[in-house]
């Protein structure tokens, strides 16, 4: 007799599972530009949206992509732009324009070898920093790192949650591995999903499209073409959406910005710690490379050498607070990551001394093995 | 106030920012007339600009309004109109936005005949920085980037937006206001993609330092250059020389991008 | 409505004195006063062709007919 | 790692080693193990040799490339040359027979067997080489049910071929006997 | 060795990465016949390209070659040219390269003029990323990101090189090489911008999934469908349908932009 | 009778400052797109360069500015590129490219206020960890900070020695008070400036564009059109410039590049130590910031507090040894930055809990004041 | 900040109070002191009231902008409006006499006089308003000496116009008298 | 350099096996073998037409003449 999958069971790669999860959180709009190695999720994007009445448009370059999914999402579309490290630049600037007017947007960077074009068909994590620094200026950062194809499914739909409540860009940071990589992924039933949706205004009257009551972060949002009719811009604007050359509107407005997330930390948050109750070495990771890491610690764990791992599923807003906590009680924080070293510098401003910082990175276009990582530990001993 | 005024800008918001004699004005009071005369819905209507003088006209009007990036305008705009084609959309830029970092989304609007309407104000300068040479300033002419007389060559570009694919292409003045008016009205008709080049004049940036004397001289030379299509071709080459022509360049019927894409849904909804 | 019923009219708030109106004026109705803000210095010699309203840059001069309806 | 195998699948482009990966890797989920399947990509993978990698396991897979293979298939010479390492090789080399093997490599078994003839002759199609390939594979190593890796395929090919892949296997069982 | 391959190839760098079949290898064989045949000095001759599989082909070429970033190639060779106009400067690239991303630096180095030849690959697809449609896809064609058939208009990237104001504009396939060689050499000729479109046939990610069969019956169709502009221009509407003109679209005489910079400094130079 | 300044005295602005050094050093190509408050940088260089037989061209935007500047370098003509925040984003993917590709370029940044658009004639130093962070993967990063009209003209100059010498993009990165500001500057006597060319080869056999003995770090670049006929790419490649898959010359290649900093940090890094040597509290700061800074040590001393400045010159590389070394005997270091917190992250990382660190930020368009200083420092009394 | 004056310059566009504040400053160097001058600019400069700031010291200017000018010059009713604010001020105005001053200011004197009228008049061109207005701050305040004063002008203006603008310069003394 | 003095030869090595050469050529001179590689199969017939080399995507197939001096 034939064996089956179960039908809520497929076996699927990273780009995919990302699609899959876009649209179970309610998907309907896609801008970009083909680039290696994240190519894949405009392909699945252009065969799936239209069955849902949704769209997709391959623009001119990333930076039309990204400016086309800030549109669809202002008409009250849930949008998505995805590209790998050399059309994240580009994307930079239109990534500012979105925080700063506070447009709902998923970004996905399938992350590949750089700097510039680099080795395009190999992963890498060296954008974690461009994920938080590379426009101008200051604004908050939401950036999360899936360790696997199921990961990826999940964390799809939350950066589109976390997107639509906060009214910001949200970024998902994966690689070339998990990108492509195939594993079974497991589709929960639309009930176990929890879907968020942008707040949008119910009164056109005296509607303030970036005011908020005291203490609230969010401004409500209402949609193009609803008879709102508002003001967007990229310039410091007052709450009305207007421009405003006034410091103290530019400050509040900063600030308000800043806190989104500052101020919903244990909202958006997100870490694994694994093995970490008795351990004396953290190892810290994310992404593809956390894999390595549970490799390594539960080789270490068989010779008996007390290692955990601290996984950021956010990498940005960074868990500062619990790691400060952890770090306390360890003799070592060991970074592993696929970059010269990125998130380390983090950590280091972090940890301070207490714990010694050891660091396992490489940027030449191969994994870190778990090999690796037990190394730069046991070098210490 | 003058009816237009009342009706579609937002009042609270004017004196605009424009220098005294800037056409700027001219030419968003005649996008206001053109969507008075079709009687569109103000709820239903979009406007998208970049960066720049002209980017600022949005600001101004009563109707759901985007400042974006500079040059950008007509990609957040393909990204409105996909996602809400029931909207009107209109783009407003200057021929730096449109036609210098802008001119790829502008060409391939064109390409793809998304219905949206671009209106280029085009003062062939760089008014908001101080009075850079743009793609379409005149070659010799002065500006701070081209303090011995340009050497570029200008685009035209109402033909260039024909030849991108454009099922709407026109040209004119704000000397010539209401021909204006009623090549906007016209192009906000059309189902695809219109684009109308409005002339206009910037004495701060460009005309001070061309020497071309008071905003109302400027006038009057666009009232001597600028002569319609029509009545150019008529002209003998030699009485060509130093005329530019206005009117309609191009206004052809083509498939339109949103209602393509709505086809593919609708095919895949009957597959079902 | 009839040329007649309308009331030429000025905003100088508005007016930032570029001299457009005055200069087209078929009429030589307008002027500029010492603070570059328009006035209309000879009303009867009006004859409501519009031509200032038309090219005027900021809205500074107008037309205006019984729009009772139109305010509403 | 107790208990995980993995597999290098390498020819050139267009003989179907990618669906044969994910057959393979599918077959594995349908026994209930854990399977990844990876793939070489870009201008890496144009013209010339490409790979799909298998690794199937009891447990939760971590490290998610293969390394050191327990088994690695060649159809061509040039993918031979450049995937059948004496750096990285320990286990079972299945080839094609027509693929030289540098006798500097060190292998557990070689299994060099006419796989591109049984398919085009015997089976009738060239394209199914990847099949036979996988009947080898299976009957060679256990690393999946045969009734799992039957069912893979069936779920996986197109409709009015079940029955010349099922015979391709099958030579693929035969072959590697 | 084929003696132009010898001469002006990075024979060590042979076989090129090209798939079995792609049109990019004869395009890069035409681009050296040309320059044997104007005797040029391979010591001033740069090739610039951006990225994609036609931006490959400078790395076997044995002159001062820069592979660039997507869709730049013709802006840093703008740099080059201008800084160092003795120099030969070629630029080669891809439909998605220089139309897509690319598509503003080729309308403005159209504009200024720049003497730079350029030849396109146009295999109507993005070939390196695996079929995604380009801005030269026809409409109703199979891509990897038009799997309902793209709903896009393709641009006609000749013919919009001469509406931005190239001096020199044509097009050829790979099937007429001789003709292609023969037009390449002109191009190198013109003082001014110059582009050859090269159509070029892509098996792998067009031609399968477009069910075009061998990559000779892809030959084939360029025999039947690219016909001479001055043929085409002969035959009768109903004739013309299917088929696409071939030949020099525009050869015209404009000033050259690094000649008109060199008139500034001399001039500069006079006044001291 | 009429007084005259000496000639070789002048009052202008920043900007015009950064241009006269520029053709000091020997400044021969600029490529750009006009950005308040940069413009000057274009208009000046438009006027001077062809003067000295130099060429400007205004670029379509800002990626083809840096673009032909690069391609302009390649020919051996000292480039610069200028721009603001949000061109300096758009810059980015090519500013990757002439670090991977090893081209000597000066890019100047008048910083102004963001996000995106933000306060685009208001100052700011909010592009910091841009400047450093902007491209994807990781490479090392020059980047300057001038403080006064005087100093834009030196640093201008270092910074085309820089490029040259580390064959490598270098950036100056002011602000648009420094930029916009008139002060009176020096021009010193040409016998006194010290101008570096890059090293060119001189044999043609065997000649690798990316090769290096042992050592040493910087290989030598032949100049388009003279004969040498290599190869330059943004992949990962080898010695001879042609592009590499393999892992092991990806490592060699980025280590080299990242060893033209770290290894040469004596001679690049630069700061300035202002009543340091008793001091209690160390103010950190860059820029048109440190002014202000300065002023508020004065102030400071003449109450009788014991504050000095830590002045970075060159905020990448950061100079850490020295800092830390510094931390090491003072209560404070507070860090003053037109910004919400970027080198103060730095400081944070380096100083660990060796001092307690303390922020004065503002991005609101206006610059810092001393009186917010003191009183920031002021707080922890 | 021993002997530092800081004044603001406001006017409407064109009305050259940005060469005013350059020539002020150059006096202030031509004096041995030191000088910064800093202006609007952009948006903010279109149309409408434009500033122009300068600091003249005897030591070397750290914190480079003008907060509670010792000075301010306002030549038009929109610029007094902007930039003459009662947060601010503490010294000396200088208006013309066509400006209104919000009674809530406090200053320490305020000089009313007809600038735009004299330049207009007297000296001949509306133009010179600005070196009537240099004339009227040096006489008023000996912020720089007029030897220098009157070579920095002549450093900065056309040939041929030497004359009118020195006899601007002298009718701004008779008017700050 | 007349016809008769060109040797048609072959590069097997770059050969991609794509089989244009093959199809284009006028007197059915050449073939791919089984590794599909190009093989000159009935050199007599080849009437050095050079249509091969022309379109050959991989520099495989070429006419090679006295090219002493070129090779100096
Ligand atoms: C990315 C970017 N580059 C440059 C600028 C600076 N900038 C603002 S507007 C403008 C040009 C405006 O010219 P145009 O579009 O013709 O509009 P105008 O002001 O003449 O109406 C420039 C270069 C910017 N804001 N953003
Ligand atoms: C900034 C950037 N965006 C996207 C890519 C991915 N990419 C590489 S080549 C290419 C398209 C190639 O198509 P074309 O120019 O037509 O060349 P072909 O491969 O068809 O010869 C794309 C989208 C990239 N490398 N960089
Ligand atoms: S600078 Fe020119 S374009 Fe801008 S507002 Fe003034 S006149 Fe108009
Ligand atoms: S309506 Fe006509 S006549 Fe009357 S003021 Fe205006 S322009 Fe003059
Ligand atoms: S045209 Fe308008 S702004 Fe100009 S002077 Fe007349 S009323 Fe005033
Ligand atoms: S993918 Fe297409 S364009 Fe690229 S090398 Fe292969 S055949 Fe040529
Ligand atoms: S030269 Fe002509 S005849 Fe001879 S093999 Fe080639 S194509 Fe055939
Ligand atoms: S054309 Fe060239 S590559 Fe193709 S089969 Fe013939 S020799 Fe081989
Ligand atoms: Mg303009
Ligand atoms: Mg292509």
């Amino acid at each position: 007799m034939k064996m089956k999958m179960k039908s809520n069971v497929q076996f699927v790669q990273g780009n995919k599972a990302c699609i899959l999860g876009a649209l179970d959180a309610g998907y309907k709009f896609y801008g970009g530009y083909p680039i290696t190695p994240s190519t894949e999720l405009a392909e699945l994007s252009a065969v799936e949206l239209p069955k849902v009445g949704g769209k997709f448009i391959q623009m001119e370059d990333e930076i039309a992509g990204i400016a086309a999914a800030i549109g669809a999402s202002l008409t009250g579309k849930k949008s998505m732009t995805a590209t790998s490290g050399p059309g994240f630049s580009l994307k930079q600037e239109n990534i500012g324009y979105a925080m700063m007017a506070e447009i709902p947007l998923v970004i996905v960077n399938v992350q590949r070898g750089g700097p510039s074009t680099g080795l395009p068909t190999s992963p890498a994590q060296g954008d974690m920093m461009q994920a938080k620094w590379g426009t101008h200026g200051d604004h908050p950062v939401i950036a999360l790192t899936p360790e696997s194809v199921q990961e990826t499914y999940y964390m799809t739909i939350r950066a589109f949650n976390l997107a639509e409540k906060y009214r910001m860009p949200v970024m998902l940071m994966t690689d070339e591995v998990i990108g492509h990589m195939r594993e079974k992924i497991v589709i929960p039933n639309k009930e176990d999903i929890e879907i968020i949706d942008r707040v949008q205004p119910n009164e056109k009257e005296g509607y303030l499209p970036y005011g908020v009551k005291d203490g609230e972060t969010v401004p409500k949002m209402a949609s193009f073409g609803d008879g709102y009719r508002y003001h967007v811009t990229g310039l410091a604007h007052d709450e009305t959406g207007f421009p405003s050359n006034s410091n103290e509107n530019a400050k509040r407005l900063l600030d308000r910005l800043m806190n989104k997330v500052n101020h919903n930390l244990d909202d958006i948050l997100d870490y694994e710690e694994y093995m970490l109750e008795d351990a004396e070495h953290i190892v810290l990771s994310y992404g593809a490379t956390a894999r390595s890491a549970r490799a390594a610690i539960k080789q270490m764990r068989q010779e008996g050498i007390k290692a955990g791992m601290f996984r950021l599923k956010t990498v940005w807003p960074f868990p500062e607070e619990r790691l400060l906590e952890l770090s306390k009680n360890v003799k070592n924080v060991l970074v592993a990551e696929m970059n010269l070293g990125q998130m380390v510098l983090e950590v280091e401003r972090v940890v301070k001394d207490n714990a010694k910082i050891l660091f396992c990175g490489r940027a030449d276009g191969e994994i870190i093995t778990p090999e690796e990582i037990v190394e730069t530990l046991k070098e210490e001993f | 106030m003058n009816k237009y005024v009342k009706k579609y800008l937002r009042n609270d918001k004017l004196a605009h920012m424009w220098c005294p004699g800037c056409g700027h004005g001219i030419i968003m009071h005649q996008i206001i007339k053109a969507i008075d005369n079709l009687g569109l819905d103000k709820d239903n209507i979009c406007v998208v600009s970049g960066i720049g003088c002209s980017s600022r006209a949005p600001g101004y009007m009563d109707f759901d309004t985007l400042h974006t990036t500079h040059g950008r305008a007509l990609a957040f705009a393909t990204g409105i109109k996909l996602a809400n084609p029931d909207m009107k959309v209109i783009v407003v830029s200057g021929d730096g936005d449109a036609s210098a970092i802008g001119g790829n989304h502008l060409i391939h609007a064109c390409r793809r005949n998304i219905d949206i309407t671009t209106i280029v104000f085009n003062n062939t300068i760089y008014g908001m920085t101080g009075g850079q040479f743009s793609p379409t300033t005149a070659t010799n002419d002065l500006a701070s980037t081209a303090p011995y007389g340009s050497i570029d060559r200008p685009f035209d570009i109402a033909k260039l937006a024909a030849a991108a694919g454009a099922s709407y292409s026109a040209r004119s003045t704000v000397y010539h206001a209401n021909n204006l008016e009623k090549l906007i009205e016209e192009a906000l008709q059309v189902k695809g993609f219109s684009l109308v080049e409005a002339m206009s004049m910037c004495p701060t940036s460009y005309g001070r330092r061309n020497k071309k004397g008071t905003v109302s001289d400027m006038l009057e030379d666009y009232k001597e250059t600028y002569i319609n299509i029509n009545a150019f071709n008529k002209l003998p080459l030699e009485k060509r020389e130093g005329k530019i022509e206005m009117g309609v360049f191009k206004n052809e019927t083509y498939p339109e991008y949103t209602a393509e894409y709505q086809k593919i849904i609708d095919r895949l909804k009957g597959d079902k | 409505m009839s040329r007649e019923n309308l009331v030429l009219k000025v905003k100088p708030e508005w007016c930032k004195g570029c001299g457009i109106c005055v200069h087209f004026c078929p009429k030589n109705v307008l002027e500029l006063d010492e603070d570059n803000k328009i006035v209309i210095a000879r009303p009867d010699d009006c004859i409501k062709c519009g031509l200032c309203e038309l090219r005027c840059p900021d809205f500074a001069i107008y037309l205006e007919g019984d729009e009772n309806e139109d305010e509403k | 790692m107790t208990n995980q195998f993995e597999l290098r699948l390498s020819g050139a482009g267009g003989q179907g080693l990618l669906l044969a990966g994910i057959v393979l890797a599918e077959a594995g989920i349908l026994d209930d193990k854990f399977a990844t399947q990876t793939q070489s990509y870009g201008p890496e993978a144009r013209g010339g040799a490409s790979k799909s990698e298998v690794i199937i396991s009891d447990s939760e897979i971590d490290y998610p490339e293969v390394r050191t293979p327990n088994l690695t298939l060649a159809l061509t010479q040039e993918a031979a040359d450049k995937y059948i390492s004496k750096d990285i090789m320990n286990g079972i080399i299945v080839v094609d027979e027509r693929v030289k093997i540098n006798p500097a490599i060190k292998y557990e078994k070689l299994i060099s067997v006419p796989i591109m003839k049984t398919a085009k002759n015997k089976v009738g199609k060239a394209i199914v080489a990847n099949i036979v390939s996988l009947g080898i594979i299976v009957e060679a190593t256990n690393v999946v049910s045969k009734e799992a890796m039957e069912s893979a395929i069936l779920n996986r090919v197109p409709k009015g071929t079940e029955k010349l892949n099922k015979m391709a296997l099958e030579s693929g069982y035969e072959l590697a006997k």
